[in-house]
């Protein structure tokens, strides 16, 4: 319940962040523009690598639930590799744009830009940590509980960040300015 | 905590698992994100004319519900987890419209 | 980290596994101490996390206080010398974060802290380290703030913090990045706070007690954690947002880039307006305990009561833009926003009647804590219509930023919430400390609290409508006009108000001292009460309750002392509340789990602070705070929450097994 | 006025309370009466130069029928409330009564209870919606005038038109005080240099921000020549408090006398005066900042101040018709001595244009305050003029600095300053 109510407040996050990108995305006085800059088909793969992510993370909360633990450790390894590769992407897009010029400061829409999708890429980078501490502790065999809970609970907060993506790859990157 | 001494409309937790979704099931339906995906990325190489902005937001708005429905399960859960989350970005919706809408976004 | 925990009844039994608290954390061993000041630092228990908020509260309510002393003083002349410029801006920033930030919801999280487990008849929160983590996240919110006052300047840019005037190139001193962090930690603090008070109300509450047996204050509360929830992320983003400019460069409110001003203030008044029921909505939770018990009666309309609460809240959400009146938003926004805040009237209006009705027919009893009510239901009634008086928006852009808007929100916030909360003290001082504090010293301090307040916020509403504007640090004799309604008079007749007020609050520490010198030992229900919390000792013990009470009634406290005579239909005393507890405590549970101290609350708390400081002074700071945080977050989740050795039982035995408190807390 | 409409309520309530001996009511009510005396007369007072109940033109009258509804509405709300609870209060004091039946309630009271604060809401409503429109009404504008705020004064900017067949031909740039012809409908366009600030004359209408980068309307109009003082209302730093602005309304044929003069250059002062040696020092330390029209360096070329260059919000006041404005620094400090100042003020609406438009005579000139703030500005008005802390506006001004000018230079510029009418 508290993951949750803490999603329903992570909406009005992602939310004001949303919406101040889509408020100054226009706003460009210096720097390249969105559609010079956006590589749709690299992004469009780390978005299916997310996805897909999504995914796995079902299984390993469904074979937790099995008591599979042997599956639920590779799923859950799994679902941190891609994660690990959706932001190791994101890395790349933003060095990227980068050296084309757009810098956090350049302008309001890139200032927007890194903000907004830099929250969603640490909120990424928070779930891989949180899917290999859970690794360990499962294969440690070191229990904190109910562990199906556990991975139901962070596979929650995994989806969440899937979901903000697909809202952020639509808004940001599919819809031109 | 034990049910019996809880209140009687106490919010129980963890009994979600039993119409939890099954693997399959969780694939099939990761296939049809990805085909919507695709739709979503062919707007980017086929010119759709007047139904682009539509189709992507309302392949926007079927994926993030199934998300939320299916691989978050919400769809079976207790109405108060509804509830809270819905709320959350009911809320998230109205208040970020009306602002940007008093920045005349949408004229 | 809200992910791991949640009480799973699976829980408790994996933990017998051997898994000791020493091999847990592999290098430190649990504070298990429970006397000396290490029993408060790590504690975990609600109750003494309640007081520690408290005492916190207390303790800035002096601080914001004696700003707004030096403020009166400097406006009790015209061409005030007492303070510079420079320094009065800070003076009324700092007075309101600290009011609101820093008094306000610590002492609204105090009440609840305390008194949610017990009225709610569970023996702790559902996650008493995050509870504790809440409290040490404020407290390093509140010294990065006033830290500020040392580090060149506090933040001098009224509380709401406009933009770009809150920019690195208006504001260059390094006050408004301490306000920035501290607000947004305090802010972290009250989040977690938040959802975990949401947790422990709808998970926790005692067999029987179905929501709607629910006494008012929880319900109170319950509605102002979901405000919280809901708009602290808001305040959040503009804060990161304000932040990223002034300490790394984005333009989100460089005007010469584009950006729009206002944005800002949306951003802020999403939030800013939700939170003046977060700091409203506790002190009616209060009074609507007090006015019942004192009137002898049930609270008149319950569901309405608590219906109108949550539609505040609700339609709280939806009526920001009412601070905006002047920032020429356009018609069209600016009726709709009119009109809805208007409507808040209506639920609101229902509160005042239902209380006055609660006592209508009732048998009143004027202690202090009553009286206190009753202020707050007349004086908020007067900042509430003056409230009313700027919902039309036309009039506002008369009244806004003047000192009539500073009489509304001092008769809401003073006249309102410090009345409520004052109200709460002398209600349960007696079960908290288990002394009651002095009636005569208590009714000295109603009075001369009562009249000072008028006296130092009624003239505002002259003043502000004779168009003497707020945030001033002069006013001129040019604009005072002369005669009756001249500013010279009545901000003298304010000034002098304000000492009066201090007297008042000066009586109430003297109450305090007095109290713990040569108060009376409080009896074990001195008011006839009606809910949970009186069914245990003054104060509580560590466990809360022997026995964990079974709910039939709302008010079941009051439903076990008396009942109705079938005959004559008249209520019949059947026990006293003495009685009552006594026999709980012959009927104690055996095997009480409670969980057991932490370092980690505290040690998180001290890398956020850390990180605070890094993000005004350097990297370097940044990376030893993220270590800290990265390290103390480690430590809290591999910690299970109970220490096998410390595991409470009562002494008394021969109760049946209850249930484990949140092992997982 | 509103006397005769309050005390009556007020003593209506006195007698509801007369034969009550508790204190704890007492005061109360006293409360009551007291917060309720203060709004009703406040709404009549007839002091105070801001004083929001004194409508002279048309908008402000509007809000004003507004104000004379909600707020009497909002005392007869309030005086029945707490006539209501006074009465509870009293009647059910602890008289030695049984515990009373534990009744919960009943929803046909509340039911009326909600709809009645419901109904007189809409009413309100109503108006307000009706206001709203009234008052966001811009289409039969006769005037426009750009109004700029920054640190912490107003700079007022008419572009050519013609007004009431007066014929503006040449922009006219003027701070401070804004001048504007009687009976006519001004549409104010305002915006922002810096931080955002807000327009206010109390008397004409309420207040409208100016936020820079937006363009953000008020229409004034007054009914009667004389000063409206009004005063900054959003925070915008130091010296908030000291950024004032006044409105004076002329008739039109004293409006079209100012507009001919503001149209004027600048004269030049008399060969080997002491004015003229201040054109010098001007010329050396002013011109940085301040424009002043058709004043000539010494090779001949127009003199073009370049504020934007020294001062952030790139703008310093127009000095060329100094003199004929009464007040300086956003209006914060006087032109003219006290007694001057009273003349103008207190002149009938008949007079009060011949009074304005004398200008500061060199009898009336405050020589004092003058003098002060070309001797140090900064200390007369707080503002930003610490070399020290200017590194993040790139090494601008926020307002004008001390320029630690010699007395004798002193001297010779407010002989300069003063021919500037
Ligand atoms: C505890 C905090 C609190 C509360 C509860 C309220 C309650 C209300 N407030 Fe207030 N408000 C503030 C704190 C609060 N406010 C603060 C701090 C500011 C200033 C911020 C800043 O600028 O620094 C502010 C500013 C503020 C403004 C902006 C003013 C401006 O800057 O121009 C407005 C405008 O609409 C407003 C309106 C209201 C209204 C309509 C209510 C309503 O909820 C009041 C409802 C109550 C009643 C009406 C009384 C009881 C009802 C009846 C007896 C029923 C019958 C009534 C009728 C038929 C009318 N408030
Ligand atoms: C909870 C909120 C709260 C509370 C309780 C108060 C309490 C008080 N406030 Fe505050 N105030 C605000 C919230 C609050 N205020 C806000 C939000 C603003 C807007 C700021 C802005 O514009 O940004 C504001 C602004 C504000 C102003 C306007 C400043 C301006 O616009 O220029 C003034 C002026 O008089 C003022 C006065 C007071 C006074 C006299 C008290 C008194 O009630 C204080 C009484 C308390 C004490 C006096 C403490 C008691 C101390 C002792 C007993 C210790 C003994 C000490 C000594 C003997 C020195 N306040
Ligand atoms: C660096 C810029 C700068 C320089 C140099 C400067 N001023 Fe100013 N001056 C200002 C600014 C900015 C203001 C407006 C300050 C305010 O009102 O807050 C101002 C205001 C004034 C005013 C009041 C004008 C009005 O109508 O309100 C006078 C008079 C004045 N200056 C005279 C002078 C004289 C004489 C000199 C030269 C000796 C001078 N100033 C040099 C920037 C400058
Ligand atoms: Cu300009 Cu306040
Ligand atoms: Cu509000």
């Amino acid at each position: 319940m508290a993951m949750w109510l803490f999603l329903g407040s992570e909406c009005l996050l992602f939310g004001g962040l949303i919406s101040t990108y889509m408020l100054y995305r226009g706003r460009i006085t210096q720097g390249p523009r969105p559609s010079q800059i956006f590589d749709i088909p690299f992004t469009s793969v780390s978005s299916f690598v997310l996805l897909m992510s999504s995914l796995t993370m079902v299984l390993a909360v469904t074979s937790t639930q099995r008591r599979d633990y042997e599956r639920s450790k590779l799923w859950l390894t799994v679902t941190a590799l891609l994660g690990a590769t959706f932001v190791g992407g994101q890395v790349y897009e933003f060095t990227a744009f980068y050296n084309e010029g757009l810098g956090f400061t350049t302008n309001l829409f890139s200032s927007s830009f890194y903000t907004l999708t830099g929250f969603h890429g640490v909120h990424v980078t928070v779930g891989v940590i949180m899917l290999m501490a859970l690794r360990g502790i499962i294969s440690k065999n070191r229990d904190t509980g109910d562990r199906a809970e556990v991975v139901e609970l962070i596979g929650l907060y995994w989806h969440f960040v899937d979901i903000v993506w697909i809202i952020i790859f639509t808004l940001v990157y599919l819809i031109p300015a | 905590m034990d049910a019996t001494t809880t209140a009687t409309d106490t919010v129980q937790q963890g009994d979600s698992h039993e119409h939890g979704l099954s693997d399959a099931m969780a694939i099939k339906i990761a296939l049809i994100l990805a085909a919507m995906t695709a739709l979503e990325v062919s707007t980017y190489y086929v010119d759709f004319g007047a139904f682009f902005l539509p189709v992507l937001i309302i392949l926007m708005i079927v994926k993030f519900f199934t998300v939320v429905s299916y691989f978050m399960h919400l769809k079976f859960e207790h109405q108060m987890f509804k509830l809270l989350f819905y709320t959350g970005l009911g809320l998230a919706l109205f208040v970020y419209f009306v602002a940007l809408a008093t920045f005349k976004f949408f004229n | 980290m809200a992910i791991i925990e949640r009480p799973t009844p699976t829980a408790a039994i994996t933990l017998r596994a051997p898994v000791t608290p020493a091999q847990s954390m592999g290098i430190v061993r649990r504070p298990v101490t429970s006397t000396g000041w290490k029993s408060w630092v790590f504690t975990v228990d609600h109750k003494k996390i309640g007081i520690m908020y408290g005492v916190f509260a207390m303790f800035f309510f002096i601080v914001g206080g004696v700003e707004a002393l030096l403020i009166r003083l400097q406006l009790a002349t015209p061409d005030g010398k007492v303070l510079s410029a420079d320094l009065y801006n800070q003076m009324f920033t700092m007075h309101a974060t600290t009011m609101i930030f820093l008094f306000a919801m610590p002492m609204a999280a105090a009440f609840a802290n305390y008194f949610l487990p017990l009225q709610l008849g569970a023996r702790d929160v559902a996650f008493p380290r995050l509870n504790a983590l809440g409290l040490w996240l404020l407290v390093a919110g509140g010294l990065i703030l006033n830290a500020s006052w040392f580090l060149g300047g506090a933040a001098d840019g009224g509380w709401f913090m406009y933009s770009p005037n809150s920019g690195p190139v208006f504001s260059p001193s390094n006050g408004v990045d301490f306000w920035t962090l501290g607000v947004q930690i305090a802010g972290f603090g009250s989040l977690i706070g938040s959802i975990n008070l949401i947790v422990t109300i709808l998970n926790m509450r005692a067999p029987g007690m179905t929501l709607m047996k629910m006494p008012v204050f929880c319900w109170m509360i319950l509605v102002v954690q979901f405000l919280l929830v809901f708009s602290l992320p808001v305040i959040t983003v503009a804060l990161v947002l304000l932040t990223f400019q002034r300490s790394f460069g984005a333009t989100f409110f460089d005007v010469a880039q584009g950006a729009d001003p206002l944005l800002w203030q949306h951003l802020f008044w999403i939030f800013g307006h939700p939170e003046v029921y977060v700091l409203i909505l506790p002190a009616f939770g209060i009074i609507t305990e007090v006015l019942p018990t004192f009137s002898r009666k049930p609270l008149f309309g319950y569901p309405f009561v608590v219906f109108s609460g949550a539609s505040i809240g609700l339609v709280g959400f939806g009526v920001w833009s009412h601070h905006m009146f002047a920032t020429g938003l356009g018609p069209i926004s600016v009726a709709a926003f009119s009109i809805a805040t208007m409507a808040i009237a209506i639920p609101t209006g229902v509160k005042i009647f239902n209380w006055t009705l609660t006592m209508w027919g009732g048998k009143i009893w004027y202690s202090t804590a009553m009286k206190f009510s009753i202020g707050l239901i007349v004086l908020f009634t007067i900042g509430g219509l003056s409230g009313v008086t700027h919902a039309v928006a036309p009039s506002d852009t008369q009244q806004t930023d003047t000192y009539y808007i500073v009489a509304h929100f001092h008769y809401v916030l003073f006249g309102g919430m410090v009345f409520g909360l004052f109200s709460g003290f002398y209600y349960w001082w007696p079960k908290v400390f288990g002394k009651m504090l002095n009636e005569k010293l208590g009714g000295w301090n109603f009075w001369l609290m009562v009249i000072g307040m008028n006296m130092t916020f009624g003239p505002m509403h002259i003043l502000g409508l004779q168009g003497q504007p707020r945030r001033m640090y002069v006013w001129t004799e040019a604009r005072a006009g002369e005669g009756l309604f001249n500013f010279g008079f009545w901000n003298k007749i304010a000034s002098l108000g304000s000492l009066i007020l201090t007297i008042g609050i000066l009586f109430f520490l003297i109450n305090i001292v007095y109290t713990a010198r040569k108060g009376k030992i409080a009896p074990l229900d001195p008011w006839d009460a009606r809910t949970l919390e009186w069914i245990t000792t003054s104060p509580p013990k560590e466990h809360n309750f022997d026995r964990i009470p079974v709910v039939h009634h709302l008010d079941d406290f009051f439903h076990r002392k008396y009942q109705e005579d079938a005959t004559t239909g008249e209520l019949v005393q059947i026990a006293t509340g003495e009685q009552l507890v006594r026999a709980e405590e012959a009927n104690a549970d055996a095997h009480i789990h409670l969980p057991s101290p932490s370092y980690w609350p505290i040690a998180i708390a001290v890398g956020v602070g850390t990180l605070g400081f890094g993000v005004v002074y350097g990297v370097p700071i940044m990376i030893v705070g993220v270590l800290m945080i990265l390290g103390s977050s480690f430590g809290f989740v591999l910690e299970p929450s109970v220490a096998q050795d410390i595991d409470y039982d009562p002494p008394a035995s021969g109760g049946q097994d209850t249930k484990e408190l949140a092992p997982l807390g | 006025m509103s006397h005769e409409g309050t005390l009556p309520v007020s003593k209506q309530n006195m007698t509801i309370f007369g034969g009550v001996k508790s204190q704890g009511r007492l005061n109360r009510k006293k409360t009551a009466v007291m917060a309720f005396g203060v709004l009703f007369m406040a709404g009549c007072a007839r002091d105070a130069p801001q004083d929001t109940w004194q409508p002279k033109g048309e908008n402000a009258s509007n809000i004003n029928t507004l104000q004379w509804i909600v707020f009497p509405l909002a005392g007869v709300v309030g005086v029945a409330v707490f006539a209501l609870i006074g009465f509870v209060l009293w009647r059910y004091r602890d008289k030695g009564q049984a515990i009373p039946h534990q009744s919960h309630g009943n929803p046909a009271v509340e039911i009326t209870l909600t709809i009645i604060p419901a109904l007189i809401l809409s009413v309100v409503g109503v108006f307000t919606f009706r206001g709203i429109f009234q008052l966001a009404q811009t289409n039969d504008t006769q005037m426009v005038i750009n109004v700029t705020g920054q640190q912490w004064w107003w700079e007022y900017d008419y572009p050519a038109q013609v007004v009431n067949g007066v014929e503006i031909s040449q922009p006219i740039i003027t701070a401070g005080q804004l001048v504007i012809p009687t009976d006519t409908k001004v549409l104010l366009r305002e915006t922002s240099r810096d931080v955002i600030h807000s327009y206010w004359i109390p008397a004409l209408n309420g207040k409208k921000d100016a936020v820079p980068g937006r363009i953000n309307l008020l229409r004034l109009q007054a009914y009667k020549p004389g000063i409206y003082a009004g005063q900054c209302t959003e925070f915008c730093g130091l010296s908030h408090a000291n950024m004032r602005m006044e409105a004076v309304a002329l008739e039109p044929a004293d409006f079209a006398t100012w507009v001919a003069n503001q149209q004027r250059n600048a004269q030049q002062p008399a060969q080997a005066s002491l004015a003229q040696e201040g054109e010098g020092v001007f010329l050396n330390q002013c011109i940085r900042c301040h424009q002043v029209n058709g004043l000539k360096k010494a090779d001949g070329t127009a003199a073009i101040a370049a504020p934007d260059e020294n001062v952030y919000s790139g703008a310093a006041p127009n000095l060329t018709h100094l003199m004929s404005r009464n007040t300086f620094a956003g209006a914060a400090f006087d032109l003219v001595t006290s007694d001057c100042r009273k003349n103008i003020w207190t002149a009938s609406p008949e007079q009060f244009g011949a009074a304005y438009l004398e200008g500061v005579s060199p009898k009336c000139l405050n020589q004092t305050n003058l003098r002060r703030w070309l001797r140090n500005a900064p200390e007369m008005k707080p503002m930003y003029a610490d070399p020290t802390k200017l590194a993040s506006s790139d090494g601008k001004y926020r307002g004008m600095p001390n320029l630690n000018l010699s007395e004798s230079d002193i001297d010779k510029l407010v002989a300069y300053l003063s021919t500037l009418k």
